[in-house]
């Protein structure tokens, strides 16, 4: 069974020399050089400080297509016309599933064809060499975001390649973004990547490491989010990481997301070791958007307005295009404005929301009854308990596509519009936790005289890219 | 006799929102289900139509690699002897912003019987189903399939 | 003087002829036909119907073109593609001036070349027919939206064309909309107006009327827009108005857009007799925008989560091409389903703010002292009074064009980015509330290092459109 | 000695925010304004610039109606022998999302001597002036005049 402890030196240096076979860019990736490298860029690229010495939100886009003069031109296109603060790299589909050759193909019919057949920036296949080009090019921190459940190779080309912050975890990458990965191995894949993140950070190359919080984006009880966030904070924080985003995806009630952004933040100090830097980063709604641009404006509007009421380190934006597919850098960085407008115009006012602390308690108090059961089960080892609890369904994630996971749990919109349970499986609340859940969905199915039932689910889901919040059943239904 | 569909997102592709609402509606409506999840090769989605006698198969994708997924798949499903299925495809076909004109006729041109954007609401492909295997309409269909299909 | 009395039918007829001289198309005005007219219309036509019975806020747009065809095609785009549930003609500039011959010009010249050369619908020159094809080929309730200090003639063929509301007032079309108009003569104007509304309300037509709550759009201190909306309340109430919606324009601040949406509902309910139907009306965001449409996308979404919270019966929405011009008929729509998703996504949450009660209560009792100095002026005439209080400063705008007020109010935004009063002038406030608003900017000019100076009241005015909502002083700046 | 140069907003048009601001700018930036006010006839800009001897004549418009209110006004300026004054002209000048391109061309050939949008700050104007009317730069200023003015 994998356990939470620190992987040797030579243990890191074995996988890494195995890896290196996978693609022939593995072989240009030398650790001292690359340290070398990171210590020669100048402080406006090194992530973790800009992120850490912020003094306000700081905004950043995804973005990513194949070629790499295409990719300067999109970050520089979202760093100018955007006045993004921090900028991505988001890798494509075939990388994330460690298709290297898959990626090639895409990459090079798109260098052909001039379009985008691929959707990210295939970092391996452009190697340290092509990575390098892209952070000198780019005026700005760069992280690389994607998907990978196994991103050890992602990790030492781009490491190598002048990334100073990387996107992911054992659990945010695995259940919500594959089918038949294992998580234990999961884990073990990104205990290597946060050990080569710990090993760069001790000589004095701070990586940031940043758990994917949204997971499915949608529908996530805020509990569940952070639960997984805690656990890929603690293992990454064994393994030597020292700067630590948290993430949380909005789920559209202002009143919930602005408490789950403050357990978030109140419980990673809580829980993650002094020694390490906690940061928070908010997502605009991860979900089904509106398709339409000026809805969708809607929602990134009120994904703006919470961001400046809770307070985040920093913030994913959306862009209207969101629905359709990848956006136009314009609509990209239009988002970025739109958001940066309602945040700045919203900074200074003195905002404080009734009912904040109570629902801020009772995310803790739930989050806490998770992070124990995955403690318990593992006899104190949160790699070990993770696993198990995953498999016995006390810890689970909505809609999870993952074999993984038990997929048991169902989440829906109370009468407020607030994410709670209404099918637990085994999830590991306690019995107090989830008689809240359900006397508030109680309430709701009185007020929409129907039963509670996965109708009220696909409603939900729905409602936000219908205009809505919560999925009042049409005329007509009951 | 209910009839038998094939449901799945091919490729790397694990966007599982959408064929989770697919599966229930489909369900509701009275067809067999299959629901093969996300990430399907096109020898499962083959397999599965050849093992469970389907009179459909229904392949989901919105990651933008459809095209690329799809690369052979009719001709497969020929190879296995169910060049005569009915195919659909649906969600967010192309990366980026792409004309849905252009994306419709080109997965047609691939052989699939018809092309939904991500904009389909499910009553619309059960209702073009039942056009497309012949099935008498019953009362709980609600709007019509959209002409341009 | 002029007196706060209820004119007569005589008087009413008397003017009425009179002003069928001024432009050809008013000779085919008739009352009593009209009356049969508006009785014919279905109920979705009927504005004061249509908007006091609805359960949540409504959304209307701005929007006026030269020609007929253009104007009902705009208003079907708004009505279908902009989901408006409630629907604008805005009057050109020449109209308002009373320029017929100008606007006729203006028309004529759009017909020929196809060009919108006007910046409105010139409804006196379409006549009375022109103005019932409008009605009848929209299928919705239609206000007529101006800023014309003499309206007289507008009225009656408006009226006698179908429309069933009408903006405006005497202070609030004249102080922001002209320089030279006599503020005594304008109340007389708009007691015709009004009394000719009554009148209809009187056979059966409720008329709707609409005080023009923004005023100059800049800043605008709430007590005093308040205060004008009670004034010209009480003016249209004596003539015979019964349903009055009151006005106010959105200053940016949360909370204190809140508060004064609910100061307003409240003291309109106090001060207007019973028998008048009091609705509410919000006015996004009137003062310069950000001349891009993703930050101006931003500015409207502060607008819709305001409403939201305030709850007022109707909302004016903004378009993202604010800054530029008269928008397109998309940016338009797409300005109003901006609104509506916000709206609909915050409507169902309860949302409660601190500070609410406080600045409600604040304003509340400053709107009290500007009514009751201007009723004290006119030894309780509130027509009277309203002259003197305005020739005294008692009551004042800040950034008034008219020669009728005083123009010596300055509005400054305190550290938390509520509107305070920073030149007082001879505005009838009392020495304490004098008080709080020169300590709330007394902070802010600590925070900011420098003095209070129409500096700041400058940097104010555009910081929106930058990209903030406080106009702090730029680096290097104090 | 101080430069004279008027200031107004033409037409019916009653927009006084820009030209209150400009005012104030003018003022701080050494020059003697004389500000007309809103709802200003061409009448009266040409004499207030003949009875103050005013080197330049500032005109704002922001409601849309600039063509029509314009029309004529350099004549008249010529005929009160004014025909070499410097004249700008400012705001929103036509109705609609227009080119500003094309605005600027059509101003330009009614005879103003430069043409500003919206988007204008004072110290560009405040430059411009100073190009115009070669006054010597004093530290006072801050930005560059645009290059496209
Ligand atoms: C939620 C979401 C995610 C979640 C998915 C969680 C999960 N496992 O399901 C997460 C965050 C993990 C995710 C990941 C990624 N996503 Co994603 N995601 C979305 C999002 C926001 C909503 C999708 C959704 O659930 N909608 C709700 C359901 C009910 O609707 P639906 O999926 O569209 O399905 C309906 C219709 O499309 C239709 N339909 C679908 N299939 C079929 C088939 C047939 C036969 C028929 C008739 C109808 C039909 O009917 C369905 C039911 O009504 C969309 C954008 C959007 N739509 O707003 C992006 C989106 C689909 N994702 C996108 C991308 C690129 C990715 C990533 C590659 C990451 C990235 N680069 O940012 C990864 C891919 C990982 C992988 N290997 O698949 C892109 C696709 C781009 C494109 N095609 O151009 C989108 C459009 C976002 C964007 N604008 O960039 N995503
Ligand atoms: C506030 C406002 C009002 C207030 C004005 C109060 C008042 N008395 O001042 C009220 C609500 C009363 C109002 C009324 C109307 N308005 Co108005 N208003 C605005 C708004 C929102 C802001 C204007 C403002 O104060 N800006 C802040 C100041 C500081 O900036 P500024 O005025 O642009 O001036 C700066 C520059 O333009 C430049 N500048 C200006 N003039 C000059 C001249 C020179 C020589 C130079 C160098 C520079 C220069 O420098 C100035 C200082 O920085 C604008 C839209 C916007 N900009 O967001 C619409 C806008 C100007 N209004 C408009 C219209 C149409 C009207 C109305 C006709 C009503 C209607 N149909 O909706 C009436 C007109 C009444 C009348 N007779 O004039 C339109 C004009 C349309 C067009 N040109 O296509 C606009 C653009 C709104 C829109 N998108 O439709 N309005």
């Amino acid at each position: 069974m994998v356990r939470d402890e620190k992987l040797s030196e030579s243990e890191l240096r074995r996988v890494a020399d195995d890896l290196r076979g996978d693609w022939p860019t593995a072989e240009a990736v030398d650790f001292r050089e690359s340290v070398e490298y990171h210590e020669a860029l100048p402080p406006s690229k090194r992530f973790a400080e800009v992120l850490e010495s912020a003094d306000r939100p700081l905004l950043q886009p995804r973005a990513g297509v194949p070629r790499l003069d295409d990719q300067v031109r999109l970050l520089t296109h979202l760093l100018e016309d955007g006045r993004a603060d921090l900028l991505p790299t988001t890798i494509d589909s075939y990388t994330r599933d460690n298709e290297y050759a898959k990626a090639q193909e895409g990459l090079e019919e798109a260098r052909e064809t001039g379009e985008d057949t691929l959707n990210g920036f295939p970092a391996v296949n452009h190697g340290v060499d092509g990575c390098r080009e892209l952070i000198e090019r780019i005026d700005g921190p760069v992280e690389v975001r994607h998907g990978t459940p196994d991103a050890r190779l992602l990790a030492m080309v781009t490491f190598a390649g002048g990334f100073q912050s990387f996107e992911g975890g054992p659990v945010s990458y695995n259940i919500p973004y594959t089918k038949r990965r294992d998580l234990a191995e999961t884990i073990e894949h990104w205990q290597f990547v946060d050990r080569l993140a710990g090993l760069y950070t001790e000589f004095g190359v701070r990586i940031n490491r940043e758990p994917f919080g949204p997971l499915t984006g949608t529908l996530v009880p805020p509990c569940i989010a952070i639960a997984v966030m805690l656990i890929e904070g603690l293992l990454a924080a064994t393994q030597g990481v020292r700067s630590v985003t948290l993430g949380y995806g909005q789920v559209g009630n202002l009143v919930q997301d602005v408490a789950a952004l403050r357990a978030l933040r109140a419980l990673g100090e809580e829980y993650l070791p002094d020694e390490v830097a906690v940061t928070t980063v908010f997502h605009e709604w991860m979900g089904g958007f509106p398709p339409d641009e000026a809805r969708a404006n809607g929602v990134i509007g009120l994904g703006g307005a919470t961001a400046a009421v809770a307070e985040p380190d920093k913030v994913i934006t959306k862009s209207p295009q969101e629905f359709r597919g990848v956006p136009t850098m314009e609509a990209n960085a239009a988002g970025l404005r739109t958001t940066r407008q309602l945040i700045d115009m919203l900074a200074e006012q003195e905002i404080t929301l009734d009912g904040v602390d109570d629902e801020q308690a009772f995310i803790e108090r739930s989050t806490r009854c998770l992070v124990d059961a995955v403690l318990e089960r593992g006899d104190g080892d949160v790699a070990a308990g993770t696993v198990r609890a995953f498999e016995a369904g006390a810890l689970d994630v909505p809609f999870a596509p993952s074999e993984s996971a038990k997929g048991a749990v169902l989440p829906a919109r109370d009468d407020d519009g607030r994410v709670r349970i209404l099918e637990f499986g085994d999830l590991a609340l306690s019995d107090d936790i989830r008689e809240t859940h359900a006397a508030r969905l109680d309430e709701r199915a009185t007020t929409e005289q129907r039963p509670c039932s996965f109708r009220m689910v696909a409603d939900d889901v729905d409602a936000i890219s219908e205009g809505r919040l919560i999925g009042r059943p049409r005329e007509g239904e009951s | 006799m209910p009839r038998t569909v094939i449901l799945g997102v091919i490729g790397s592709d694990a966007h599982v929102v959408g064929i989770t609402i697919l599966e229930q509606a489909f369900d509701a409506a009275g067809f067999d289900v299959v629901n093969l999840g996300v990430q399907t090769s096109q020898e499962e989605f083959v397999e599965a139509a050849l093992a469970r006698d389907a009179e459909a198969v229904l392949v989901s994708s919105l990651y933008g690699h459809a095209a690329q997924d799809c690369r052979g798949f009719h001709e497969r499903l020929a190879e296995a002897g169910l060049g005569d299925l009915t195919t659909y495809i649906g969600g967010n076909l192309a990366v980026g912003q792409d004309d849905p004109e252009e994306t419709r006729e080109r997965f047609e041109a691939m052989g699939f019987t018809r092309v939904f954007d991500s904009e389909t609401e499910p009553e619309e492909a059960i209702e073009a189903l039942r056009v497309d295997l012949e099935i008498p309409p019953t009362e709980s269909e609600r709007d019509p399939v959209r002409a341009r299909t």
